[in-house]
């Protein structure tokens, strides 16, 4: 009974604010400098053609990192549901880019968190790595092993009927020739970030 | 050879420059300066106390020179030059260090501020040991004032100014004088018409033998100065003898072309031959020349024939009237924000979405639904949204609050459940309802019934390819619930814009802008409706966004100021002009075309230059190129100038 | 990963030499517009100084060159923008001095980024900080003038010397 | 009537390989495919360079170009989400040319990356410092273009009518654009309401019905992740087709054609609809009423073939 009464109402002391250590990290992000300035109009919610499916509409995370609550939304499935449409960010009366802060909250999360999505990017990521360019089948197969294999199973009629409209290739995919310079480029990035 | 004896005046203005420059270490700097016999630091150098300070130390230590080291010369330039004159001390042998606006109110860092300060008071105290006493002039005011823009701010001015006994000539672009106010329906909070309590005032000006009415006019140039301004207007050709016209409407009645209405925002139909509302001052027609058949074909004449005093005349031509005046009043009025270049509103491509100056329309007894609140197919709408920051605190259009939108709203939610059954859906970001009697009106209107206030920002307006109905997107942000709202009708309060033209019409009066368009007024908060250029005054929607009650209230001031140019009588002008040292002049002539108001002229016996005082304005282009130095500006001459450079870059 | 951003305005102890500008701006429209900075509480660095004058039209190339040989780094000058002049046209005039202020300073080896004409109205005050922090940005790229001022001390041809200004200095 | 803000986009100055094409003149670009034109759209590839060339645009492979990243790198890591694409636009510079592109995700994530090369933000400096790990170099902006901005304002649409043998009377198609052809702000096109493939398409003598989702997304690459929703706005879009009366949709994205296309059986037994619109490619119908040979356009190759609506004109 106390501990549902608990639940209902939480209850955030004046002193728990630490919003100037998330702001500052994601200020180190392109389009992060200017999130404090969102007046929390919804119009980025109303923009968005996946919002009705997230937990916390856009907008409410934007007053949820105001005020530091960074632990929520990084926990939050906000971002991962960002299609990249931009629609938001033509659209902000402040001219915050809110793709791109979903960008920054997408690669701050991809630190620690593990799930479907951060599966894809990774898998996505280690293709373009091997090869230089994309190759769906690859990517479909990292992307299996990572989360649940017999998933192949499913995606298997479509990826035949792919096959004969001559969209996909099963053949392993060869390399572009730079992709030496690729794989140096990725550990240059890992080396200049893990250096900072 | 001792310099002039020379006081320093730091002034803490408060804390505003007191917090970021070391006053003591100022006040101690200056008076090491050579000549300063005393230099002292106070609160507040503009109050009684502060200027007596100045006026103590000229009686006691014989100041020849007083140097005041505060705000801007802006500010307090006047003022202190009143207090050294009372002092006994000429005014001009007075000179200012702008500490606070460009000192303590820029610089991040205390050490930075307080050097910086100390080069500007040593700048200004060079200076100050080279001024000379001058003695102002004066020059006759033409006792008229020049009100351009006929809404209720210019409607307001003149009327005051014609009250107090003094000539106003009022200038329209449109046929008739009203402006916007004259499109609305009921006007918040008290829900009068606009029409009952602006045609009365309408007809004033018209009928008061002081205001000289001029509408389908506009000036076209403007030159001179303060208590002379010299005008040129073009009334443009109305086609109809207005002497003669009695307004009977005959002409309009008969003629066989009819064309959208611009009054009616598109919405209505008017003919060629026109009056563009039933209320219209003057009430006489006009010729709409670019639609009327005779003028295309030279064939028609209808209201020609039709009129019965005979008043049509084709062949009349734009009539040229050149006038004098001492004051002129702008209130040239806003522009609706033209919601049609944001694609997500769908303003232009679906039929009921329309603007809060068409909904004022379909409101009005007198528009185009006879005051039906009606989609365009002529039924009653069952839902309605209203947006408020439409093209308003919005960085892809204006930054600016609009001022109006959130009590037109409240007032359009309310006409709407008055005269339709229609649910009512406002969606706002903020209540801003700041006026006397406004909360309480807004108040009013959450009570009734079926208005529902959702605070988000509609973010776009769809068609559902289906049924055909309008989809309204919005966040209830209070609820973080993603809201698609069905309505068949949208209203769209846009934002108040500056006009199209008003860099145009600032260049010709010598006016500024400020970043959002709009026109610049001297000071935000005190000088509200002067401008930089002496003797031109700024009232209403031109100024910035606003509502009626500030419009009229600041006609009014505009009034006061134009009125107080003109009682005086005459003007004082600068003596700080040009003069010719004929000693040092080589007779080479080149300041001679550079001045743009010939007052420079060759004297062929002495073989000199010759600066005429009275034509002079002191701007100083003669003198940056005279080659021999004998040009020299008063106040601001080579001397004093280069020993300000050298004062501020000194350490 | 995370980023040094350096704070605008130079916080905190700054740099050794605080490079100094000039600027002589006009009464109507650059010196409103610099009042209107400080009325909006921007801010640019402390070395900027303004001495006004009632027009651009006023500036003669001797107060540029006394103004590099007094030790500034740069010169801003502030006109009204076309067409705005208050004096109707003496901002042309400026510009069309601009030319020879440039080669005036070529002649002494002073770079043209140095010396900057800008127009800057009375409702500018974004404008005027901007333009502010830029050039002195720029001016410290270039460095102090140094030796160049030397140079114009002694090519002192030109009446530069403000008779009685600074006492006895 | 143009929106004040996207005047002046993309300043022109300053950008390497940017000279402008005479009115008339043969007009070549880097081309930059991406990787979907190489597999999941290679009838958006062939009929692209082919339907340009037809119409004297000459479009040359990037040699050797590598991935994008496109939103998953944008996602994984923010530097290597513009090292990525930099190195394509390093390529692009020592060609010299202007780069074309179709895939409206390449086109978003290449002018991303360009848009750090015109900034002073710190995240430039970073990019060239990783560049010069493997040798290149990229000092500024270079000039991007979408395939269907070049189609509209290069060639032109007299070009166009001129060259088109084969009008379409009678086709009714959607256009629709996607979002990131659009979004966010180019040089070209409204970033809601785009017209030029409206233009583009009339051009052809096909009816280009209204279409105000034309610039909604299509969820993207989030089918793999979120197909759910992604289904159920994928349905919306197939929906106002259907209504406006659309007998195909066009659209100019590799993920549009596949989300709208191959998942359109799925849609139809997840919502119980019987949408049968082929989703094709502009490329396609371009090429198709330049004269191109009608086996090369590709139209069987949907899962919704447009064979039907196009053999009449064949």
């Amino acid at each position: 009974m106390e501990q549902a009464e608990a639940k209902a109402m939480e209850v955030i002391r004046q002193d728990a604010f630490d919003a100037a250590a998330f702001l500052d990290e994601l200020a180190s992000y392109p389009s992060g400098e200017n999130i404090r300035s969102c007046m929390q109009c919804g119009v980025c919610t109303a923009s968005c053609p996946l919002s009705s499916k997230m937990t916390e509409t856009p907008r409410k995370i934007m007053e949820m990192i105001k005020t530091g609550m960074r632990n929520e939304v990084l926990a939050s499935d906000t971002m991962w549901y960002c299609a990249s449409c931009y629609a938001c960010t033509v659209r902000c009366p402040q001219g915050i880019s809110m793709a791109e802060v979903m960008y920054a909250l997408r690669t701050i999360a991809m630190k620690t968190a593990r799930n479907l999505s951060t599966s894809f990017y990774q898998s996505f990521s280690d293709t373009v790595r091997r090869y230089g360019r994309m190759h769906e089948s690859d990517l479909m197969i990292r992307f299996a092993l990572r989360t649940n294999p017999l998933s192949l199973l499913k995606m298997g009629p479509l990826g035949v009927r792919m096959l004969m409209k001559g969209k996909m290739n099963l053949m392993p995919p060869s390399a572009i020739r730079g992709a030496k310079e690729i794989a140096r480029l990725y550990d240059k990035v890992a080396e200049m970030e893990g250096g900072a | 050879m001792p310099g002039p004896k020379i006081g320093v005046y730091v002034c803490h203005c408060g804390s505003n420059i007191a917090d970021k420059v070391d006053m003591d270490a100022l006040r101690d700097f200056a008076g090491e300066l050579p000549d300063v016999v005393v230099s002292r630091d106070y609160k507040y150098m503009c109050s009684d106390p502060g200027q007596d300070l100045i006026k103590a130390d000229i009686k006691e230590y014989g100041l020849e020179r007083v140097v005041v080291a505060s705000c801007s010369p802006r500010m307090h330039e006047p003022t202190f030059k009143r207090a050294c004159e009372v002092g006994g001390l000429n005014p001009y042998l007075m000179e200012m260090a702008n500490i606070r606006e460009q000192c303590s109110w820029v610089t991040v860092d205390r050490g930075g501020a307080t050097r910086k300060a100390k080069a500007l008071v040593r700048s200004a105290v060079n200076k100050a040991r080279l001024l000379e006493p001058l003695e102002d002039k004066s020059v006759p005011v033409d006792p008229k004032t020049l009100i351009v823009g006929g809404g209720i701010a210019g409607i307001e001015a003149a009327l005051k100014i014609a009250e107090a006994g003094y000539k106003v000539y009022l200038v329209e672009r449109e046929p008739s004088i009203g402006g916007q106010m004259a499109k609305l329906d009921k006007t918040f909070p008290t829900l009068d018409c606009a029409a009952c309590i602006l045609t009365p005032k309408m007809v004033s000006a018209a009928q008061n033998p002081n205001i000289t009415l001029l509408t389908y006019a506009e000036v076209e140039d403007v030159s001179g100065y303060v208590g002379n301004f010299e005008v040129t207007i073009r009334k443009r050709a109305r086609g109809v003898d207005e002497k003669l016209c009695n307004g009977c409407g005959t002409c309009q009645e008969k003629c066989p072309i009819k064309v959208p209405n611009e009054f009616e925002e598109g919405m209505g139909l008017r003919k060629a031959i026109y009056t563009p509302f039933p209320q219209a001052v003057p009430n006489k027609p006009v010729i709409d020349r670019e639609n009327c058949t005779y003028y295309k074909t030279g064939k028609c004449r209808v209201c020609e024939r039709v009129c019965p005093p005979q008043a049509v005349r084709f062949d009349q031509e734009d009539e040229i009237i050149k006038e004098r005046f001492g004051a002129i009043i702008v209130s040239t009025g806003y522009q609706p924000f033209d919601p049609s270049v944001g694609k997500q509103w769908g303003f232009g491509r679906y039929d009921n979405v329309i603007t809060g100056l068409q909904f004022e329309r379909l409101s009005n007894a007198s528009g185009p639904t006879g005051g039906k609140v009606l989609l365009k197919d002529g039924t009653e709408p069952k839902a309605v949204a209203i947006l408020h920051c439409v093209g308003s605190r919005d960085k892809n259009y204006n930054e600016y609050c609009s001022r109006i939108c959130c009590m037109t709203s409240v007032k359009f939610a309310h006409l709407v459940r008055e005269k339709t059954g229609a649910k009512v859906y406002d969606l706002y970001m903020d209540m801003r309802t700041f006026g006397k009697q406004y909360e309480e009106f807004y108040n009013r209107v959450v009570a009734e019934r079926d208005i529902y206030f959702i605070r988000g920002k509609g973010a776009e307006i769809m068609e559902d390819p289906v049924s055909g109905g309008l989809l309204v997107r919005v966040e209830d942000t209070l609820l973080g619930v993603f809201r698609e709202i069905p309505v068949d009708m949208v209203v769209l309060n846009v934002a108040m814009c500056p006009r199209p033209d008003a860099q145009e019409v600032a260049q010709k009066f010598g006016i500024q802008r400020s970043a959002d368009g709009f026109f610049l007024e001297y000071h935000l908060k005190l000088e509200p409706m002067k401008t930089a250029n002496e003797g031109v005054f700024i009232a209403g929607t031109c100024q910035a966004p606003k509502d009626i009650p500030d419009t009229v209230g600041q006609g009014a001031g505009a009034a006061a100021e134009a009125l107080k140019v003109v009682l005086l009588g005459k003007v004082t002008v600068t003596p700080t002009t040009a003069e010719i040292r004929e000693t040092l002049c080589s007779g080479c002539r080149m300041c001679i075309p550079l001045c743009p108001y010939t007052a420079i002229s060759f004297n062929e016996a002495k073989g000199v230059a010759v600066v005429n005082e009275a034509l002079c304005k002191g701007c100083g282009t003669c003198a940056a190129s005279c080659p021999s130095g004998a040009l020299r500006v008063r106040h601001f001459d080579n001397r004093q100038l280069l020993s300000q450079i050298e004062g501020v870059c000194a350490e | 990963m995370t980023e040094n951003v350096t704070a605008k305005g130079g916080q905190g102890g700054g740099p050794a030499w605080e490079p100094k500008v000039v600027a002589i701006f006009c009464n109507w429209c650059s010196y409103t517009g610099a009042d209107l900075a400080g009325i909006s509480r921007l801010k640019y660095p402390a070395g900027l100084r303004i001495v006004r004058v009632m027009c651009s039209g006023r500036v003669s190339p001797a107060f540029v060159l006394k103004a590099f040989h007094e030790g500034a780094d740069g010169v801003l000058v502030g006109g009204c923008h076309p067409g705005d002049c208050h004096y109707l046209e003496g901002n042309y005039k400026t510009l069309k001095r601009k030319l020879v202020f440039e080669r005036l300073l070529e002649q002494f080896g002073i770079e043209k980024t140095r010396f900057r004409l800008e127009w800057i109205s009375g409702g500018e005050g974004d404008k005027f900080a901007r333009v502010a922090n830029e050039l002195i940005k720029e001016i410290e790229a270039l460095g102090p003038l140094g030796s160049v001022a030397e140079r114009l001390r002694q090519a002192d041809g030109l009446s530069l010397r403000a008779e009685g200004g600074a006492g006895s200095a | 009537m143009t929106d004040a803000r996207t005047k002046g986009a993309g300043p022109k100055a300053g950008l390497e390989g940017g000279t402008e094409p005479e009115a008339g003149a043969a007009l070549k670009y880097s081309f930059f495919p991406g990787c979907s034109l190489h597999s999941t759209a290679r009838e958006y590839h062939e009929t692209a360079v082919k339907s340009m060339a037809a119409l004297g645009v000459e479009l040359e492979e990037l040699e050797d170009w590598n991935c994008c990243g496109a939103t998953a790198l944008s996602s994984a890591d923010t530097l290597l989400s513009y090292a990525l694409p930099a190195r394509n636009l390093a390529m692009v510079a020592e060609v010299g040319r202007p780069l074309a592109v179709a895939c409206n995700s390449c086109f978003v994530t290449l002018n991303r990356a360009n848009a750090v090369m015109a900034s002073d933000t710190p995240w430039r400096k970073k990019v060239q410092e990783a560049l010069a790990a493997i040798g290149r170099r990229l000092t500024r902006p270079v000039e991007i273009r979408h395939t269907l901005h070049i189609l509209r304002h290069e060639v032109g649409l007299d070009r166009l009518r001129e060259k088109v043998t084969r009008r379409l009377e009678g086709l009714k198609v959607a256009p629709y654009y996607g979002c990131q052809i659009a979004r966010p702000r180019h040089q070209w096109g409204d970033p809601e309401l785009p017209v030029e493939m409206d233009e583009v398409l009339a051009a052809t003598g096909a009816e280009v019905v209204r279409y105000d989702r034309k610039t909604k997304c299509c969820g993207g690459a989030l089918m793999t992740t979120k197909e759910d929703i992604v289904l159920s706005i994928n349905e919306e879009l197939l929906r106002e087709a259907k209504a406006r009366g659309a007998d195909i949709i066009a659209v100019c994205c590799p993920m549009c054609q596949m989300n709208l296309d191959a998942y359109q059986g799925k849609i139809n037994s997840r919502f119980g609809t019987d949408y049968s619109i082929p989703i094709v490619y502009y490329t396609q119908l371009v090429g198709f009423a330049l004269g191109l040979d009608e086996a090369e356009m590709g139209f069987s190759r949907g899962f919704v073939p447009a064979t039907k609506y196009l053999r009449k004109y064949a």
